[in-house]
């Protein structure tokens, strides 16, 4: 172990500490599970902090730039914390192909200063719906722009 | 669970199956969920409810009935009806087959849609909730396992697939029964079975819907390949991005194992088997094998050197077995009938079914499932039903970023894997986008490039450099800015990617370029040279 | 009718530029201007980068000058340390410097300018060049060919590379001065001494043909400013700044060079990339002052070698109190020249500059470092300014050229007055060159500029409407 | 150790049953390019560089990786390959910012004597110069991302043979970065040991000794040798050429 590592600041008592305790022990502290244990933490935390992270190369083993060279690798790991509401659009190719680059602009247009994080998505499994956006978990099938940029615009609370 | 067991769980659901007067089975896959679904089927519950029919009417999830395009699909065993688009509203006339209400929303299985079809795979769709393995082990599930446990060696079991002459579905189609061999034949004492089930392609969702809709037909393929090859640990490597996906297998695996099918001593064999789920986070590369194994470990999922290739030194350098799921959920119809009867079915080169995602510009879209060898053409223009009006067909296009565009004089093209090859595309995993003349195919291959490069993993550096540089001209081009040099420099990167790219991904990203210029040149030059898109679609188009 | 003559690029110099003359209706100049339309922005490609690795990026700037960058740059990396380098790595710097000064100044004596002054102003152009010279006297062009090999020579001997020397950084120099290179310096050291005396002997005997250039070609009183040492001598490597003015009376005295910006202001002008420096005190315009050759003769109070000072008695005679005449930049050129070969001859003898210990070694020790130096064309300021790891965060350079702007564009405009005749015709136009090219100016490094301009020439009429333009290829 | 003998560009050689194509071909005086690879250290086939022919294989192979066969036929320097070649370091060029005249490796850059030597005068697409950061925070090293290629020579020699692992590549893609420890500044690693074994088997100037300027920085990879020489055959003393 490192003395000089950086110490952690999440209290002991915290409920998610013990939750992801739990997660590394079921896996043995095994480096082979760590995008099993990144997934864990991050559905905890929202996100992956650097202590966060530092703490998961303690316990598993393994070196720190490794533990952050495989989170990064990965594009549905997160490294800030979330926003309020989150929306993916989905660039696959039926939805491409139905007008999903125009769908993204708007939205891209309306969410940047609002409380959503705007993601976009390589086929949601969806294609029949094209083009679609999933807005905190409900997907708006056959959206259009203008009303999808409503959603992301406007006081929406759900 | 013992033989007997299965045979009582299997009664017992059959039994209390034929008591009900009508089985309304919602579609409870991705598609249809997000059209509604699951207040469809609330509202049927609470119809069947309110008419204190619970007893004799029951209301259940099942798997994909492939018209996603007019989902949500409810399908009532009364009859063999299908509704498409219901709606919550709706619920009372269903449960009452009040089919005069229902007009025009009424599809019978002599649809075109469903007829042109040969469901195997998809089968139990319709039939099965996949949230329940009694409803799959009433359909005949698990038995193929039992036999393939009690009646037949290994050594049988990898003689019947190799005569089933089936391919690998991810994409190459490589014999199945060749990789098992090899596995199988390995003297290592370790040896692990693994599930492909990281389907990446944009615009496919075969496998998610397999997965959602019958999971435990995927497990049993699992199991009996485990037992075939001599290996006790299987792993199933899902989509992050597929949550119910991996919710359904997450299930199936406890059932399977509370039930005694998964685990230690399968009826009471001394066979061992166990499956556990590992879930990708958003890596389109690790749908490519020795990535994927990467990812099972730990590790960035970066492609490694082949060979040795996965039979001979994979998971954690023992021997592996990979197929993907929907190789897996051919297994059990092929030990349940025999590799001669699979051999029957498709082409003679590559039997079996196909199921295609089939999106875009047509009418109905959603999953189809047809003998391979079935032509492009009936698959587009009789179940598919064709283009809707005011559009003209262009295109299709198959395989994914790997793949490449089939152009309207292809059309009668049987769809297998060495035809397709042939006209420079691939059969990939099944997605089929198709696109009319609205469609510019210069932007298409810059679509694809795209996502090729944001998807390289970095390690290799013609990938790694030369898409970001394909991109490049083709957003040149299609901002009206290419120039003639660019033809020369796209054919150089794409012959350096096809030769010297390190894994699959890379060999294959250059797919879409080569395609449209075979069979699009023209519309390249009109960007190039006169500086306008025929199609009038791509940036250059949209701002003329 | 008001007509505005537009000449570009002035051929012969290291960079290029364009030059305006605005005349009045009655056909006279109203002034006239030297225009700066090139932009490099070095300054901007060094932010972010190590300031370990400025002396190599900064001997980019100019492929002339590259050692006064490359000294500036390390002074103000040495500062940045903190240190105080070894005695034989100053004495490798100076050596290098002199033989800077010595190359530089040949190039511009020998290569640029005497075709001009041996073959007269209005010798046909297509002659008025190096290889018209060629043809005229061979000997005396191969002389100067050779002075500017010896600079070089010291330069690769020591430095590496003739053209971009990375020898020098903060700290000191990176390899040690041995015998072998000084028994291959000292072996020039006689035949350029001659050579630079037949060449100073025929530059005076010409002197008279051009007693109109001479009194016409920028001869205005301006303050000088240059690098002197403790008892006022001359200076190329480290010492102090003394300012005197057009009488020769002292304006300031041991100003300390790396607070440069203290004491010099910099204006700008619309027509011009370059910045125009001034004494701050003065204030702009009146603060103008001039750098290079012509200002350290006037500033030092003597040279220190023995043929040099000599030559220096000499020259201050020329002028009362201060030698204004821009014209004599060419003279102060060669006597200069004269005394970098005395001092590198001296150099050779110092047991100094063999000492094993060449570098000291610091980290980080200071965020801002300023460091400068006589280059061959006057005063250079490297100012730096870096992270806490030694990143640069910015860059200011003040460039000797810069600093004769103002110079240039007066000497542009009495050159106009007095050489424009009703037409434009090729002996004012040459004059006009000739004007800027006392200054030896490197428009290059002084606008950190990129990038090549058509030459023409514009006339216009009193709104500003094009009469006519004149075109010259390179 | 058994004898193998194959034909590598008409010639016919010698070698160990264990060596690949590229040790085989090195020793005999036949030099194909590659960037990544470095003996001494695990191979990534990652570079592309050092790729070649070999007869009746449909598919271009890494010379690194590649074992030596009875009879092998092995051509290393076709047209087509010497094509792939000037594209590959043309695509590096192009990927960030490698202008040789203001690097400290100027002069001894595996980068730019391979163009040099395969004749790559001038870029045919377009740079993109990512504006990506320059990390001095070290007391003895830094590292220019922007000269960087990626071939993790560095990641890997930390790992292998230093063994602290301070190095791996943090994104994917053209994103790709190389990272100490948790993404903290070189010189905040905890686990770095200021060995210096990164910088000198760098083949750029992306890592390279602090105080270094221009054309200044020579890479010394004796070390490697003599590591895993002495490991393997014990020999505790390099031999050292006489400076």
């Amino acid at each position: 172990m490192n003395p000089t590592a950086p110490d952690l600041n999440i209290p002991a008592s915290d409920e998610r500490e013990k939750l992801l305790e739990r997660a590394m022990a079921r896996h043995h502290n095994s480096g082979d599970a760590l995008i099993e244990i990144l997934h864990t933490a991050q559905q905890l935390y929202g996100y992956l902090s650097r202590p966060l992270l530092s703490k998961m190369a303690r316990r598993l083993n393994l070196p720190p730039s490794h533990v952050l060279g495989v989170a990064t690798f990965y594009h549905l790991f997160r490294f800030e914390p979330p926003k309020k509401h989150s929306a993916i659009v989905c660039l696959g190719t039926a939805c491409y192909a139905s007008g999903a680059g125009q769908l993204l602009a708007a939205a891209q247009q309306s969410a940047s200063e609002g409380e959503w994080t705007l993601t976009t998505g390589r086929c949601v499994g969806s294609c029949g719906l094209a083009p679609i956006a999933i807005c905190d978990g409900i997907p708006l099938a056959r959206v259009k722009p203008g009303d999808l940029a409503a959603v992301l615009g406007g006081k929406h609370d759900g | 669970m013992t033989a007997d067991g299965l045979r009582q769980s299997r009664e017992a659901e059959l039994d209390r199956q034929s008591r009900l007067k009508n089985r309304i089975a919602c579609c409870s896959v991705a598609g249809c969920l997000a059209g509604g679904g699951d207040a469809v089927r609330a509202a049927l519950a609470e119809e069947v409810k309110a008419q204190g029919a619970s007893a004799e009417i029951e209301v259940c999830g099942t798997g994909c009935m492939g018209l996603c395009s007019r989902g949500p699909l409810v399908r009532s065993s009364a009859g063999e009806i299908t509704y498409a688009e219901v709606k919550p509203g709706d619920a009372a006339a269903v449960v009452r087959s009040d089919l005069d209400s229902l007009n025009g929303r009424i599809l019978r299985q002599s649809d075109p849609f469903f007829a042109g079809q040969r469901r195997l795979i998809l089968a139990n769709s319709g039939k099965v909730d996949p949230e329940k393995i009694a409803g799959y082990i009433a359909q005949g599930g698990y038995q193929s396992l039992l036999r393939a446990t009690s009646e037949m060696t290994p050594e049988e079991i990898v003689a019947e697939v190799k005569k089933s002459k089936l391919r690998g579905r991810g994409g190459a189609g490589y014999p199945a029964g060749l990789k098992w061999e090899l596995v199988a034949r390995h003297p290592s004492a370790t040896k692990y079975v693994i599930c492909n089930a990281d389907e990446g392609d944009p615009g496919a969702f075969m496998n998610r819907s397999v997965l959602e809709g019958d999971p435990h037909r995927v497990l049993e393929g699992m199991a009996i390949a485990g037992r075939a090859v001599g290996a006790q640990q299987g792993y199933i490597y899902a989509r992050g991005e597929s949550p119910l996906a991996i919710e359904r297998i997450r299930t199936a695996i406890d059932q399977a194992q509370r039930e005694g099918l998964l685990g230690g001593r399968v009826f009471d064999s001394d066979f061992h088997f166990r499956i556990d789920l590992r879930i990708g986070a958003g890596a389109y590369v690790c749908g490519e094998e020795t990535a994927l194994i990467a990812s099972i470990e730990g590790k960035r999922g970066q492609p490694v050197l082949r060979p040795p290739y996965p039979p001979e030194s994979g998971l954690w350098g023992h021997p592996t077995l990979i197929n993907n799921v929907e190789t897996f959920a051919n297994i059990p119809q092929i030990i349940e009938n025999g590799g001669d009867w699979f051999a029957g079915i498709g082409a003679p080169a590559s039997p079996g079914t196909k199921i295609f995602a089939v999106a875009g510009r047509i009418r109905n879209s959603g999953l189809v499932e047809v003998p391979i060898g079935t032509s492009l053409r009936t698959i587009l223009f009789e179940i598919g039903g064709g283009v809707p009006e005011g559009y003209e067909f262009k295109a299709a296009q198959t395989g994914g970023p790997a793949g490449g565009c089939i152009p309207a004089q292809y059309l009668d093209v049987p769809m297998d894997y060495d035809s397709l090859t042939g006209i420079g595309t691939m059969m990939g995993s099944g997605g089929l986008i198709v696109m009319d003349t609205s469609s510019c195919m210069v932007d298409v291959a810059r679509f694809f490039m795209e996502f090729c490069m944001d998807e390289s993993c970095g390690k290799c550096i013609p990938c790694r450099a030369g898409t970001v540089q394909m991109n490049e001209i083709l957003g040149r081009m299609t901002s009206g800015e290419g120039k003639e040099a660019d033809f020369a420099m796209l054919e150089a990167l794409s012959g350096l990617l096809v030769e010297a790219s390190l894994c699959g991904l890379g060999r294959a990203a250059p797919n879409p370029v080569l395609s449209t210029l075979r069979h699009f040149r023209s519309e390249y030059d009109a960007h190039v040279r006169e500086r306008r898109c025929p199609a009038g679609s791509c940036r250059m188009g949209a701002s003329a | 009718m008001s007509r505005r003559i537009v000449i570009e690029p002035v051929t012969r110099l290291e960079g290029h530029a364009k030059i305006t003359v605005q005349l009045d209706d009655a056909g006279q100049v109203r002034s006239a201007r030297f225009h700066v339309t090139e932009f490099r922005g070095f300054e901007k490609i060094c932010e972010g980068r190590p300031f370990h690795e400025m002396p190599g990026l900064m001997s980019r700037i100019c492929g002339i000058c590259p050692v006064s960058h490359v000294l500036a740059s390390s002074k103000a990396g040495d500062m940045l340390l903190g240190v105080e380098i070894p005695p034989a790595a100053t004495k490798q710097r100076r050596l290098v410097n002199y033989a800077q000064v010595l190359q530089s100044h040949a190039l511009s004596f020998f290569h640029l300018s005497s075709p001009d002054l041996l073959l007269g102003m209005d010798s046909p152009p297509e002659k008025r060049n190096i290889f018209g010279l060629m043809e005229q006297d061979r000997e005396f062009l191969r002389s100067g060919i050779r002075l500017r090999q010896f600079g070089q020579q010291i330069i690769e001997l020591v430095g590496g590379k003739r053209i971009h020397p990375g020898w020098s950084g903060p700290g000191g120099v990176h390899e040690r001065f041995t015998t072998r290179q000084r028994d291959e310096i000292v072996k020039w050291i006689p035949e350029s001494i001659e050579s630079i005396g037949i060449a100073l002997d025929r530059l005076k005997s010409v002197l008279d043909s051009f007693r109109e250039e001479v009194a016409h070609m920028g001869n205005f009183p301006s303050l000088f400013l240059a690098t002197v040492n403790e008892e006022g001598g001359l200076e190329y490597y480290d010492g102090v700044i003394r300012i005197t003015d057009g009488s020769g009376n002292t304006i300031a005295e041991a100003l300390d060079p790396h607070r440069f910006y203290t004491y010099l202001g910099e204006a700008s002008e619309s027509y011009s990339f370059m910045k125009f420096p001034f004494y701050q005190p003065f204030g702009y315009p009146q603060g103008h002052y001039r750098v290079g050759p012509l200002a350290r003769l006037n500033v030092a109070k003597f040279a220190g070698t023995y043929h040099a000072d000599r030559e220096m008695r000499e020259f201050k005679q020329r002028g009362e109190g201060a030698v204004c005449q821009s014209f004599h930049f060419h003279l102060a050129r060669l006597i200069e020249m004269l005394h970098c070969t005395e001092r590198i001859e001296e150099l050779m003898e110092d047991p100094e500059l063999f000492e094993e210990a060449i570098q000291a070694k610091a980290s980080l020790n200071r965020r801002e470092g300023v460091g400068s130096c006589e280059a061959p064309r006057g005063t250079l300021f490297h100012r730096y300014w870096v992270d806490k790891d030694g990143l640069m965060t910015k860059a200011d350079l003040l460039i000797a050229t810069a600093q004769n702007n103002q110079a240039m564009n007066l000497s542009v405009e009495q050159t106009a007055r007095r050489f424009l005749d009703a037409e434009p015709d090729q002996g004012m136009l040459n004059r006009l060159e000739a004007a800027i090219r006392c200054y030896d100016p490197c428009l290059s490094c002084s606008t950190h500029a990129l990038g090549r301009m058509p030459l023409v020439v514009d006339v216009t009429g009193p709104a500003g409407e094009p009469v006519r333009q004149i075109r010259r290829e390179t | 150790m058994s004898v193998r003998t194959l034909e590598v560009d008409g010639r016919t050689i010698t070698a160990m049953a264990d060596q690949t194509i590229f040790s085989a071909a090195w020793d005999n005086g036949i030099r194909i390019p590659r960037l990544c690879h470095l003996g001494g250290l695990p191979d990534a086939a990652a570079c592309r560089l050092c790729l070649v022919e070999i007869e009746g294989q449909k598919r271009l192979q890494s010379a690194c990786t590649t074992k030596v066969a009875e009879d092998m036929v092995v051509r290393t320097d076709t047209p087509a390959l010497q094509a792939h070649r000037k594209l590959i370091i043309e695509l590096l060029f192009a990927e960030r910012n490698h202008v040789c005249s203001v690097c400290v490796v100027n002069g001894a850059c595996e980068l730019q004597t391979l163009a040099a030597e395969l004749g790559v005068d001038h870029i045919r697409m377009k740079p993109q110069y990512p504006k990506l950061p320059v990390d001095v925070s070290h007391h003895r090293f830094g590292i220019d991302h922007n000269r960087c290629i990626l071939c993790t020579r560095c990641v890997r020699v930390c790992d292998s043979v230093e063994g602290a692992h301070t190095w791996d590549v943090a994104g994917r893609g053209r994103n790709s970065l190389i990272i100490s420890d948790l993404g903290e500044p070189w010189g905040e690693s905890a686990s770095c040991t200021s060995c210096g074994k990164c910088v000198q088997v760098c083949p750029t100037g992306a890592l390279f000794s602090k105080g270094k300027t221009v054309a200044e920085m020579r890479k010394d990879r004796s070390f490697l040798q003599y590591i895993v020489t002495a490991r393997e055959k014990r020999l505790w003393i390099a031999e050292r050429k006489p400076r």
